[in-house]
This record gives C-alpha cells, sequence and structure tokens, in this order.
C-alpha cells in the first residue's frame, strides 16, 4: 500500500462491514463470490503472528472463504467490541474470556453452536470439561481455545538460596497456607527478598478460599459467600504477613487491582512468588532472568479443591455474523485442525482437544513444559467449574479488590470491611 | 477629489444614541477638520465616512453618490490611523503597494506610484525595512504614503499626529500642509488639538456631544463663534466668560447691554491692563513675546489677560483691568450668541 | 445588497467548515447521549427509558459517584492553579536570552510530549514505591517517605505533581502570548524604575490577560475530564481505596466495563453542568480583568 | 588626578566589577537549576531509553538507569516484531497525522476569525455551543459517534479520523486562535479592509500571518495529539494494515502473554522522533514571532 494510494481513505468498499452496509442499502449483493468471516481477538505481537498464519493456512485450505483478522491489546479490546456491539457490526468470530462472557450470553450478543455443531462445528473431541464451560441453560455458545488454572509461580533460585525444595519441605500441589508462611520467612531470612506476594486483595485467591470452605460464591444468582469466610481469608493472609513473609502491606495496596504482569512482586525482584493463572507464565518468564517454577494456590490443612480449571479463552460467534456456517467451520477448523493449532501451540493456553495436545508434545519449550507439567499435577485436585456467573461478577471483583485495601492498611477492621463489602456485593447484583 | 455630504446622520450602540443626527457638507477639495474634545463622537464619525462604522440613520454621500451601503474599499478614500496600522509583517514597500496591488493594478503602475510617494515623503531609503524598524515619524511617513499611493478621491486622518512628540509633530503639520497644498484632493482631518485644526483647516467642525456646534472658516469659529461652547473651545488661552445680568457684569458694572445678554466673553489678548477694575495677579506665565496674566477680581471671578512680553508685572500686584465692548462676545441665555458688535467688526 | 445581509453572510461563510462539521458530526451524538442518560443502556439491547432514574440513583444513592466528585474537585483545586504558576513561571524564564534556550525549551517539553503513555505509567510507579527514587532523594534530608501511590492519602496528591509536571501545554501557549507583548514597553517600565515584580503585574499580565485566561479555562475544562494519568496508575480501577476515582474514570468503568451507558451518558452530563458552570463564571469575571487590545474598550 | 576623586572613581569601579561578577553567578545558577529541572523533566526518558537497551527480563528487575549488558536487538526485533512492520504504522500516523494538522490549522483558524473578527447573528450562541463540544467527556459520545460513521459508510477508512479535522472539530485549537487573534489591533483589518480586502484576504494576509506565533502553537499541539491518539484510531480503524503508532505500541501490551516491554520501549522512543522534530522546527517559529511594536 503506498502512501499516496490509501486503499480505504476514499473508498469504504473494501471494509467487509461498510461494503455489506451499503450492499444493504443498494439491495445489490457484493463480492458474491467470497464469503467473509471477520476474526477478532486480543493479543500480543507473537500470538499475531501465529494467528494471521493459521489465518492464511485456512483461507488456502478453504477457498471461497476469506477470514480477516482483526486484533487489539487486551486494554483496548472490550472498549472497541462494546462500540461494535452498539453499531451491529461485531466481527462474526471473537475471543471471550470466562466471566465477561456469560454478560453477552446474557444479553444475547453471542449465539449459540449447537444448530452448527456436527455439520460445520466438529467439537467431538474437545473435553467435556471444556464444553460445558461453554454451555449456559444446555446450549453451547463457546469453544474454548485453551485451559487455566490458578497458579502460584516463584522463583526457584530465591527458593533453593533459602534450602526450600520440592518434595522435601515443600509441595507445591499440596501446601498450606501455613506453608506459605513458613516457605516466605525462611526466603526472606535468607536472602532479604520477602517469600510472596500479599493476597489480601487478590479476588482469585480469595475465590479459592471460598471453594476451600466449601462455600459458593453464587447460588441461584446469589453472592452466598457468609462473612466468616471473608473474614477468616484476611485474618489467614494477616497471619502471613504478620510472619514476616510477605511485602510490606502499603506496596501491597498500591497494586490492588492491577492486573499487569511487569508490577507482580516476582518480575520485579520484590518477592520470590507471586499468584497469576497458568497461561501467564511464559509471560512472566519472559521478563525475568530466573526459572520460574509453578505450584497450586495454598489450601487449608483440609485440602478441600478450591480451584478450578476452566477455559482461558473461548472463540464465539457473534449475533452480527452473516455467514455462520463459513464463521463456524472457521472455528471448528481453529480448534482441530493439526496444521493450525501446530502453529497455535500454547500461546492461548493448554488445548482442549487431546489430539492437538498430543501433537504439540514435541515441540515444547522449558517454560511450556512446565505450565503442562502443572497441568498434569493439578489433575484430581481442582474443584468442579460453578455454574456461570451472574451478571455484576465484574464488578464484584473490583469491588473486592477496592476494599481490601482498607484491611492492609488498617483503616477499619477486617469485620467492618467485611460487611461492608458483602452490602456492596448484593447491592450490585441487584442493580444488574 | 470628491465632496462629502452628511445627511441626518446618527449611530447608536443599542439604545444609547452618540452621534444626534449630523448634517454636514464636504465641498470638494475641502481640508476639513473635525475638532472636540474627546467622547464627542468624531472619530466615529470619520469611521462612518470611512465604511469601518455602521449608520444607524441618515445618509452619507461621497461625490454625489450615496455610500451607506458600499464596503470601505469601494468608496475610494484613504485613510491614515491613529496608530498608523502599518501591516507589521511587511516591508516598507509591501505597505505602500497592498492596497495597489488588491486593486490588480499593474505592476509597473504600482512601481510608479510607490516610488513617487517615497520621492515625496522621502523614504526611499527605507523601502525595506520592516514597520518596527522605524521611527515614530518615519511610521507617520509610510503611513501617509500608503494613503497617498491610491489617489483617492478622499482623505481621511484619525488624529495622525497624536503619537508624536511636540517638535515633530510641529514638523508633520507643515508637512501635511504642504501634502494638501500639492494634491488638492479633499480631506478630513479628526483632532482634539485646536492648534493643528486652526492652521491647516479650510473650514473646521466643532463637535460637542454628538452634535454639531459650528462649522466655519478659523477666522470665522475665531471671531464670530456661534454659541459659548465654540467660543470657549476655540483660542488658547480661552476666552474669559462672565456672567452679565441687568445689561452689564457684577464685575465690570453696567454697560448699557440688551437685557438678554446672560455672558460675556473676553478673549484674553483683548483684555487690557492699567485702568479700569482692580484686581490681584495670582501667576504670571512668561512666554518671551507675551506673557499670560491670571487675575483674581474681588467678586472671586477669575480672569486671563495677554500682556506685552515686556511689561513689569509679577505676583501679588494689584493690577487694573478692563476690555474694549466692541471686541468681546455675548451669548444669550441658551449659550447662542448675540450679535451686538458683529457688523462692527 | 443589505450591510446586515453581508455581514452575516461573511460570519457564515468563515463558520461554515465549522457548522457543517458541528451539525453533522457533534451535536447528533451529543443530543444523543442526552437521551440515552434517561435510559438503561447496556450497548448490547435497545435502550429503555427509565425517565430520571439514573440521575435519582447518582444524587440519592451513589456512594461513589460523591468520592469520584470530590477526588475530581480536589485535584482540579489544586493541579490547575500549581500547572499555570509553573507554566507562566517556566515561560518567562525561557523567554529571556539564555544560551541553549531552544534545548531547555525542548527538554521542559518532554513530559507533555510522553503524555499517558504506558511507560510513564510504570515509570511513576517506581518513582514513588515506597523505596523508589523520591523517597531515597527524601532519605538524604532525613525524611521518611510513604508508599507515595499506595496510600490514599497521598496517591491524590502525587497525581497533582504529575499532572503539573506535564505543563508543557500551556507554557507553550504562554511563550506564544509573552512573544506578542512588545519589548519597549518593558524598556519603557525599565526606565520609569519599575522592579521587576511590578513589571509583572503592570505589563505582563494584563496583556497576556486573555492568554492567562485562555489557558484557564482550557486546563480547568481538561482538569475536570482528566482521564489517563489516573486510569494507567491506578489499573483502571480509581485504586487504591478510590483515591484515584476521577470522575471520567468512574464514568468509563460504568459505560464500558460494566455496561451502564446509560448511567454513564447522565454523568457525563452532571459533569459537563458542573464544568459549563464554572466555565460561565470564568467567562463572567473575565469582563473585569481581561481586556483585548484589539477590541475598543 | 584629583585625591578627592579617585576614592569614588574607585569604588565605582570595584562596585561595577562586582555587579558583573554577581550577574555571572546568577546566570550560572540559572543554568545550574535549569539543568537539574531539566534532569527531572527528562528522567522518565531516559528510563526508557535506557530499558530500550536492555533485555527484557532484566528490565524490571533491575532498577539502575545503565544497562547491565546493551543489545541492539530491541529495536530490529521490535521494528518486525508484528505482523506488520512498524514501518507501515509510521507511515499511517504520519498520514493521518499530517492531514490533520493541515485541517486543524485552516478550519480552526477560519472558525476563530469568524468568533473573532465578524460580527453576525447568533455568534454568542455558537460560540457558547463551540465551548460545550469541549466539556463533553468523550467517552460517552464514542458510541453515538461510532454509530454517525457507520451510517455514513466511513468505519474501516481514515475518513473519521480526518474529515473532522477539516471541520473545525476541535474547539481547543479555535478558542486558542480565537485568543490570540482578538489581541491583533483592530486597524490593521481596518486598514486592510480600505485597502480593498474582502474578510477572506484579510483573514488571509493580514491575520494568518501575524498569528504565526499561535499557528506554529496549535500546530504542535495538533501534531502531539493526533500522534498519540489511540481511541479513535481504534475504534474507527479494524485493519491491522491502516493501525497507527499508538494502537501498535499498545498491542505490545498482553495480559495473558509475553509482553515485549524492551521492543516496546524501543518503538516508543521511535515513535517520539517525528513529534521530537516536529517540535523543534516549529517552536523556532513560535520564538521568532512578529514583532508587535508600533502597534501598541
Amino acid at each position: 500500500m503506498s502512501f499516496y494510494n490509501r486503499r480505504r481513505f476514499l473508498t469504504t468498499t473494501a471494509g467487509a462491514a461498510g461494503a455489506l452496509a451499503v450492499a444493504g442499502a443498494l439491495g445489490t449483493p457484493a463480492f458474491a463470490q467470497d464469503r467473509r468471516v471477520r476474526h477478532f481477538w486480543w493479543g500480543n505481537p507473537e500470538r499475531d503472528k501465529r494467528t494471521f498464519a493459521v489465518i492464511d493456512i485456512f483461507n488456502g485450505k478453504n477457498p471461497g472463504i476469506v477470514v480477516e483478522g482483526e486484533t487489539l491489546g487486551f486494554a483496548d479490546y472490550f472498549t472497541k467490541l462494546t462500540t461494535q456491539i452498539a453499531g451491529g457490526n461485531m466481527p462474526d468470530v471473537i475471543q471471550m474470556g470466562y466471566g465477561v462472557m456469560f454478560e453477552y450470553i446474557n444479553n444475547g450478543a453471542i449465539v449459540p453452536l449447537d444448530d452448527y455443531v456436527g455439520k460445520s462445528l466438529d467439537v467431538s473431541k474437545i473435553d467435556r470439561s471444556a464444553l460445558d464451560a461453554g454451555t449456559v441453560g444446555g446450549k453451547l455458545y463457546a469453544v474454548s481455545i485453551g485451559a487455566n488454572s490458578h497458579v502460584a509461580m516463584y522463583n526457584t533460585r530465591l527458593y533453593e538460596a533459602a534450602g526450600i525444595k520440592v518434595g522435601d519441605n515443600f509441595d507445591p500441589f499440596g501446601w498450606t497456607y501455613d506453608d506459605v508462611a513458613r516457605i516466605g520467612k525462611a526466603i526472606k531470612d535468607a536472602t532479604g527478598v520477602p517469600g510472596t506476594d500479599d493476597n489480601t486483595a487478590d479476588y482469585q485467591n480469595f475465590s479459592d478460599f471460598v471453594g476451600q470452605k466449601g462455600a459458593a460464591m453464587f447460588t441461584d444468582g446469589q453472592y452466598t459467600v457468609p462473612q466468616e469466610v471473608v473474614e477468616e481469608y484476611w485474618a489467614t493472609w494477616k497471619m502471613i504477613r504478620d510472619a514476616g513473609a510477605t511485602v510490606p502491606a502499603e506496596e501491597t495496596a498500591a497494586l490492588a487491582g492491577v492486573a499487569d504482569l511487569a508490577q507482580t512482586g516476582l518480575v520485579t525482584g520484590k518477592s520470590a512468588t507471586s499468584y497469576a493463572w497458568s497461561n501467564q507464565l511464559v509471560g512472566a518468564q519472559a521478563l525475568i532472568e530466573d526459572r520460574l517454577g509453578a505450584a497450586m494456590y495454598p489450601n487449608t490443612p483440609a485440602m478441600v479443591p478450591g480451584s478450578i480449571v476452566q477455559p482461558s479463552q473461548f472463540v464465539c460467534l457473534t449475533r452480527d455474523s452473516k455467514d455462520a456456517e463459513a464463521a463456524t467451520s472457521y472455528m471448528s477448523a481453529f480448534v482441530n485442525d493439526l496444521d493450525m493449532t501446530k502453529v497455535l501451540g500454547l500461546e492461548r493456553g493448554i488445548p482442549s482437544q487431546p489430539d492437538v495436545r498430543a501433537a504439540l508434545e514435541p515441540q515444547l519449550t522449558d517454560i511450556e513444559k512446565v505450565s503442562v507439567a502443572f497441568f498434569d499435577g493439578i489433575q484430581g485436585k481442582t474443584m468442579l467449574l460453578p455454574p456461570p456467573p451472574p451478571s455484576g461478577a465484574n464488578e464484584i471483583e473490583q469491588t473486592f479488590e477496592r476494599l481490601a485495601v482498607e484491611v492492609l492498611t488498617g483503616g477499619r477492621s477486617p469485620a467492618e470491611v467485611a460487611a461492608d463489602f458483602l452490602q456492596q456485593a448484593s447491592d450490585i447484583i441487584a442493580r444488574a | 477629489m470628491a465632496s462629502v455630504v452628511l445627511n441626518d446622520v446618527r449611530k447608536a450602540y443599542g439604545k444609547h444614541e452618540v452621534i444626534h443626527g449630523v448634517d454636514l457638507e464636504v465641498r470638494s477639495g475641502e481640508f476639513m477638520v473635525l475638532v472636540g474634545p474627546s467622547g464627542c463622537g468624531k472619530s466615529t464619525l470619520l469611521r462612518m465616512i470611512a465604511g469601518l462604522e455602521e449608520i444607524s440613520d441618515g445618509l452619507i454621500s461621497i461625490g454625489g453618490k450615496v455610500v451607506n451601503e458600499l464596503p470601505a474599499s469601494q468608496r475610494n478614500l484613504s485613510m491614515v490611523f491613529q496608530s498608523y496600522a502599518l501591516y507589521p509583517h511587511m516591508s516598507v514597500r509591501r505597505n505602500l503597494a497592498f492596497g495597489l496591488s488588491n486593486l490588480r493594478m499593474p505592476r509597473d503602475e504600482i512601481e510608479r506610484r510607490v516610488t513617487e510617494a517615497a520621492r515625496i515623503l522621502q523614504i526611499g531609503e527605507l523601502m525595506e525595512r520592516k514597520p518596527r524598524q522605524l521611527s515614530g515619524g518615519q511610521k507617520q511617513r509610510v503611513a501617509i504614503g500608503r494613503a497617498i499611493v491610491r489617489e483617492p478621491q478622499l482623505f481621511l486622518f484619525d488624529e495622525p499626529l497624536s503619537n508624536l512628540d511636540a517638535e515633530l509633530r510641529v514638523q508633520m503639520r507643515v508637512e501635511l500642509a504642504n501634502l494638501y497644498n500639492r494634491l488638492g484632493t479633499t480631506m478630513i482631518y479628526v483632532t482634539h488639538d485646536q492648534v493643528e485644526a486652526m492652521t491647516m483647516a479650510s473650514r473646521i467642525t466643532v463637535l460637542n456631544a454628538g452634535n454639531i456646534e459650528q462649522v466655519g472658516t478659523p477666522y470665522e469659529l475665531y471671531n464670530f463663534p456661534r454659541n459659548r461652547f465654540v467660543a470657549t473651545f476655540i483660542g488658547s488661552p480661552k476666552m474669559n466668560m462672565l456672567a452679565a445680568s441687568g445689561g452689564g457684569t457684577a464685575d465690570f458694572g453696567a454697560m448699557g447691554l440688551p437685557a438678554d445678554v446672560a455672558h460675556v466673553g473676553v478673549r484674553p489678548e483683548h483684555l487690557v491692563l492699567g485702568s479700569g477694575v482692580a484686581g490681584k495677579v495670582t501667576l504670571v506665565e512668561y512666554l518671551g513675546s507675551e506673557i499670560f496674566v491670571h487675575l483674581t477680581l474681588p467678586s472671586g471671578q477669575q480672569l486671563l489677560a495677554q500682556a506685552d512680553g515686556k511689561a513689569q508685572i509679577r505676583m501679588g500686584d494689584a493690577a487694573l483691568v478692563s476690555f474694549d465692548a466692541k471686541a468681546a462676545h455675548y451669548f444669550g441665555a441658551d449659550g447662542t450668541r448675540l450679535p451686538l458688535y458683529d457688523a462692527a467688526a | 445588497m443589505n450591510r446586515v445581509i453581508r455581514k452575516n453572510l461573511a460570519g457564515y461563510a468563515f463558520l461554515l467548515p465549522w457548522l457543517v462539521g458541528f451539525l453533522l458530526l457533534a451535536i447528533g451524538p451529543i443530543l444523543f447521549s442526552l437521551y440515552l442518560s434517561f435510559t438503561k443502556y447496556n450497548v448490547i439491547n435497545p435502550p429503555q427509558w427509565i425517565g430520571l432514574d439514573n440521575y435519582a440513583y447518582m444524587f440519592g444513592r451513589d456512594a461513589r459517584f460523591r468520592k469520584a466528585l470530590q477526588v475530581t474537585f480536589t485535584f482540579v483545586a489544586f493541579a490547575v492553579p500549581a500547572k499555570l504558576v509553573f507554566a507562566l513561571a517556566v515561560a518567562m524564564l525561557l523567554d529571556k536570552g539564555i544560551r541553549a534556550i531552544g534545548i531547555y525549551r525542548a527538554l521542559f517539553y518532554l513530559p507533555s510530549i510522553l503524555g499517558g503513555s504506558i511507560a510513564v505509567a510504570i515509570l511513576w510507579r517506581n518513582l514513588f514505591n515506597a523505596d523508589g527514587v523520591v523517597n531515597t532523594i527524601l532519605g538524604f534530608v532525613g525524611i521518611d517517605g510513604p508508599a507515595w501511590l499506595a496510600d490514599p492519602r497521598y496517591s491524590l496528591w502525587t497525581l497533582i505533581v504529575l499532572a503539573v509536571w506535564q505543563f508543557g501545554s500551556p507554557m507553550l501557549i504562554f511563550l506564544a502570548g509573552l512573544r506578542a507583548i512588545p519589548q519597549e514597553l518593558y524598556e519603557a517600565a525599565e526606565i520609569d524604575a519599575a522592579g521587576k515584580v511590578k513589571q509583572f503585574f503592570a505589563i505582563t499580565v494584563p496583556l497576556l490577560a486573555p492568554v492567562i485566561f485562555f489557558n484557564l479555562v482550557l486546563q480547568m475544562i481538561e482538569a475536570f475530564k482528566s482521564f489517563s494519568g489516573a486510569f494507567i496508575i491506578s489499573g483502571g480501577s480509581g485504586a487504591p481505596l478510590d483515591s484515584l476515582l476521577f470522575y471520567t474514570v468512574y464514568l468509563f468503568n460504568e459505560a464500558f466495563s460494566f455496561l451502564r451507558m446509560g448511567y454513564a451518558s447522565a454523568l457525563a452530563w452532571v459533569l459537563l453542568a458542573i464544568i459549563a458552570a464554572f466555565t460561565a463564571i470564568a467567562f463572567w469575571t473575565s469582563k473585569y480583568w481581561v481586556h483585548y487590545e484589539g477590541e475598543r474598550g | 588626578m584629583d585625591a578627592a576623586l579617585t576614592e569614588p572613581l574607585a569604588l565605582a569601579r570595584s562596585l561595577r566589577a562586582a555587579k558583573a561578577q554577581r550577574a555571572k553567578r546568577a546566570a550560572l545558577l540559572k543554568h545550574v537549576f535549569l539543568i537539574a529541572a531539566s534532569l527531572v523533566m527528562i528522567y522518565p526518558l531516559l528510563w526508557m531509553l535506557a530499558s530500550s537497551f536492555k533485555p527484557n527480563n532484566q528490565i524490571f528487575g533491575d532498577p539502575s538507569l545503565w544497562p547491565r549488558e546493551v543489545t541492539w536487538a530491541n529495536y530490529p526485533e521490535g521494528w518486525n516484531g508484528m505482523a506488520v512492520s512498524f514501518g507501515v504504522f509510521f507511515r499511517n500516523s504520519l498520514f493521518v497525522t499530517i492531514l490533520s494538522v493541515i485541517g486543524n490549522v485552516l478550519s480552526c483558524s477560519f472558525t476563530a476569525y469568524a468568533f473573532a473578527r465578524l460580527e453576525f447573528t447568533g455568534k454568542r450562541l455558537w460560540f457558547a455551543l463551540m465551548m460545550m463540544t469541549l466539556m463533553i467527556p468523550y467517552h460517552v459520545v464514542l458510541i453515538p459517534q461510532y454509530l454517525t460513521f457507520l451510517k455514513l459508510g466511513w468505519v474501516d477508512t481514515y475518513l473519521p479520523l480526518i474529515v473532522p479535522q477539516f471541520l473545525a472539530g476541535d474547539a481547543f485549537f479555535i478558542f486558542l486562535m480565537v485568543q490570540f487573534f482578538r489581541q491583533l489591533p483592530r486597524e490593521l483589518d481596518e486598514a486592510a479592509m480600505i485597502d480593498g480586502c474582502s474578510p477572506f484576504k484579510i483573514y488571509w494576509a493580514i491575520i494568518m500571518p501575524l498569528s504565526i506565533p499561535a499557528i506554529a502553537t496549535a500546530a504542535i499541539f495538533s501534531f502531539i495529539w493526533t500522534w498519540d491518539d489511540f481511541l479513535g484510531p481504534l475504534v474507527y480503524l479494524n485493519d491491522v494494515k491502516d493501525y497507527t503508532v499508538p494502537l501498535a505500541l499498545r498491542m505490545f501490551n498482553s495480559q495473558d502473554s509475553v509482553t515485549q516491554y524492551g521492543q516496546m520501549f524501543a518503538m516508543s522512543i521511535l515513535s517520539l522522533l517525528p513529534i521530537f522534530l516536529f517540535f523543534i522546527i516549529f517552536q523556532r517559529l513560535i520564538i521568532r514571532g512578529i514583532a508587535m511594536s508600533g502597534l501598541k
């Protein structure tokens, strides 16, 4: 494309949506020869390159269908998607995360796939659990493109320096909060670096804890975490903090609600353990020199499972799709076609199709191996995926992160904050 | 050359009228000076003639043609502004040529006129300078040059000398007068300086609070002021004004005047020292060829008399003062002139 | 042709580009957002008319709305004057003939070029950490500084400092304004034995008044709408403890994170009303202190 | 020389010398202050610059400004790191930005001339409405605006980014120029009127040349803001090949995978260069300006 010959400057016909709109207005069919599918995802340079390559493969194998890739950073993805929803020109296939997706499903922005299953869309080999995660009210809405779980990432150099050894005095798949305090303290003493981040304001850890206590976040659309569990969670982390195992409370407070991997204690060298999602392992390793290890989130001595395995990302079909058949056939290839999935690798998480996993095995990098080993390790130690959260879950999470800072700074007593949080949570549900 | 005629011209800002129906004829080739105290509306009147200010009511004709609806550029006139309004980003040459090039005049004609103006005003060596590199007097010349290159039928001047120092002002006054004599174009010149008015004008229009008080030659205005305002405004130092009643004034006693005389005006040069009513000298201003003597009469009335420069009068002296009734001016209760001895004069 | 008609014709001819843009592209969306403010609109489904409910909720029950107002007002009250004073001081310093002046000018403008980029957010966090550069320097003089951004008591003030640090835009406008003041006026004042302070108040301020006024109004509007800094540094949420919950950050979250576009629109119109009121006050008082050279008194 | 005179003379001389000394010291002090202040101002840039030469895994663990090991790799890798080369993004950004600057300066000065210099019915109302467009939080008009451009069929083109700039879409510049235009003596317009200028000629030949500092200021802001803007390109451009630099820079940031910060910083540094060059060139126009002396 030359500087002077801006393909899209003065003509709107190239844009698929624009073309369709114009064509619709004129009542004449445009591009009768090509069936167009727009695929929109959030990513990063690496993922974008891989996905565009996959699109090329698909387009090569499927003459008559032209898939167009659109991509943005995560921070901007939903802003753009929101405007497109309003405009009625969402791309045909969009990437969705667990949680937000249900808002879209509940409101009809994402449409069921059942009509295409067994025809253009092949889900026969997809893991049952992954399909369940994309099913709401008995209808399949989303196909998983990568499984995910909570992971405690730790700096192996610091752990070793403090004499913490897996299988000896550290069980990455069965450690308790007391272990966290003990190990954290030991690392702090040995290296000067606090052993762990402080999860007082971490909603993911909190949600594990709720499960570990046998409670449920939501029951029949209501927020049903008992106040004692909230208080006990904060008391648990206070115990770890008081043991001298964590970064100072004020620094933890500074990061409450910040999702940026680059700011976690593990990456900035301010702690030896940070808590994240398993598909972030690769990204975190890229930011530090020391080798990373992967552990589950800690548990109580009772070892009731609290972590879940849930899809990190799905592909979904939107209500604005003009050619659902072409779109679903692309989605199908995206999760099944071995040529394509080979290019995608583990970049979006562990694939939910066994053939694909097997095909990937030989080409894994070190950190990908850690991540696969972690997934093997957590088998049988996770709980069943709860039903999809209702609208407002997202906001409750932010509220938790906001209020927990008061626990850290000692502004109000944990009991008061807990009561306030539960009140606000039920307000949010009522308003949503 | 064109005549300018104003018929019942009015100007109002909202409900506030500042020019109250002015009728005025400026003859072709005449140097008309508009004079008056500040805020009298003289600049507004000039700007209305120029087309820079809307006319609320009335008619303005230039060269026999009503120009009410004509924009300034089509009235074939030039204007020199108080601030000169030279274009700061253009050289002197461009400043002079700018208006001509807007008229799409041929290049050599522009060149001819600009050179001619530069010669007349002796600014030939300044042509490539920017206005900021010029002195006050030079800017003034350029501003005038810009006006004359267009060879208009009418020149308008808005207090063009007020930003100059005293010496330069006298010099430019002479040059302007020469320019007028050479070009003979109709000129309308606004000033608050009555010396400028007296020395340059063919005729003067005295304005006060949006009304014309009098139009006349400098001679007429000085010797036959139509009313008290003109009498005191024209002439420097000012005319002495004495309240009159019952045929005379309090200080000088009965003079056998008609009963309707309310004020008697005497110019300082018409007061005679050495005889008459006794007063006290409160201040003496020595000017060389003459002196100004400030007197206070027993009634408290202040007088200013002009005397020969050789007269030996000192502050604190007692002095006798009188005047010739024929040289005095007489005004009725409404301020208008009563032509008592006009025929004799 | 009538002169009045001709004047209007000229005026509207020059106004035309803006007028076309305003009527075609600007006013529609603005009015549409006003309409949305009376609806419940999650973007996915069509808006539903709910009358004044959004406004009632805002003024009646929404504690975060009040918090956002408080944060924003504090920010405006301190950041705007500080930034303006700083910008003017530096502009005056850089207006005079110092060696290498162009380089300084460029360096001082740099932070404003950086804008609200991710790099600035990361750096700002590093600077103001408990063990960041700022506290290291404070440590030299024996002050034990807190974690500036983490502590709700200091975080807003830290952000005010960030805003002041990016004083480049008003500085540039001041510079342009200062260039328009004739140097002779200062020379004349010098001869009149007016000191620097006197010169500043007798010449600089009155002649710069239109520019000062512009910067005041615009900085105020911008400060009320301030978004990027707080959004990026607080990770989008207004943390810690809502101490960085700027009005527009709250609005953005309502609109795009929680898909309450109707409520966000109502928030926007309340902010618009607040800004308009302050701007109107500024314009009204400007009659008393802003005089334009080009206009007859 | 008279003894009675030598003493005061010597005193006067020493006073003068002391004064010169003081001036020198003051200038030195000024420079010290300015250099210190400059350091504070550009610290983030230095940090970014340093980080662009660090391997990705040393950026956050190592707070020192000086890279432990210097690598140039971030530049070529960043340049080619995306699905589309950064050269394309730069070209797109330049295209949008240069057109926007031209559009902004022309259309906003045009409109400002109307508000500052011409009289017409409804002027105050239009002015107030123009100011209102500055006050509305833009996030809330994002969607309605998107719908408008969608109806026009302009989404997925550069039109929504450029056309508004030619329709005086940014009231900031209008107001800025109004304020500067109002400072110019009216008598210049009047002289020009008498010199036969139409309103357009006055705008073009008198007002514009005399407002070069204001126009340069507007051009600089317009350049920077358009260059930095990501919300417009974010919403209106769909094809990666059409993306602008800030949008591309934000794509480096990944929440669930590898973020190549070194490359991002390297490209950020490069993205600052056009702005910096533009600033250096245009700030001279602000400073040189036009001496208004003799007008006031």
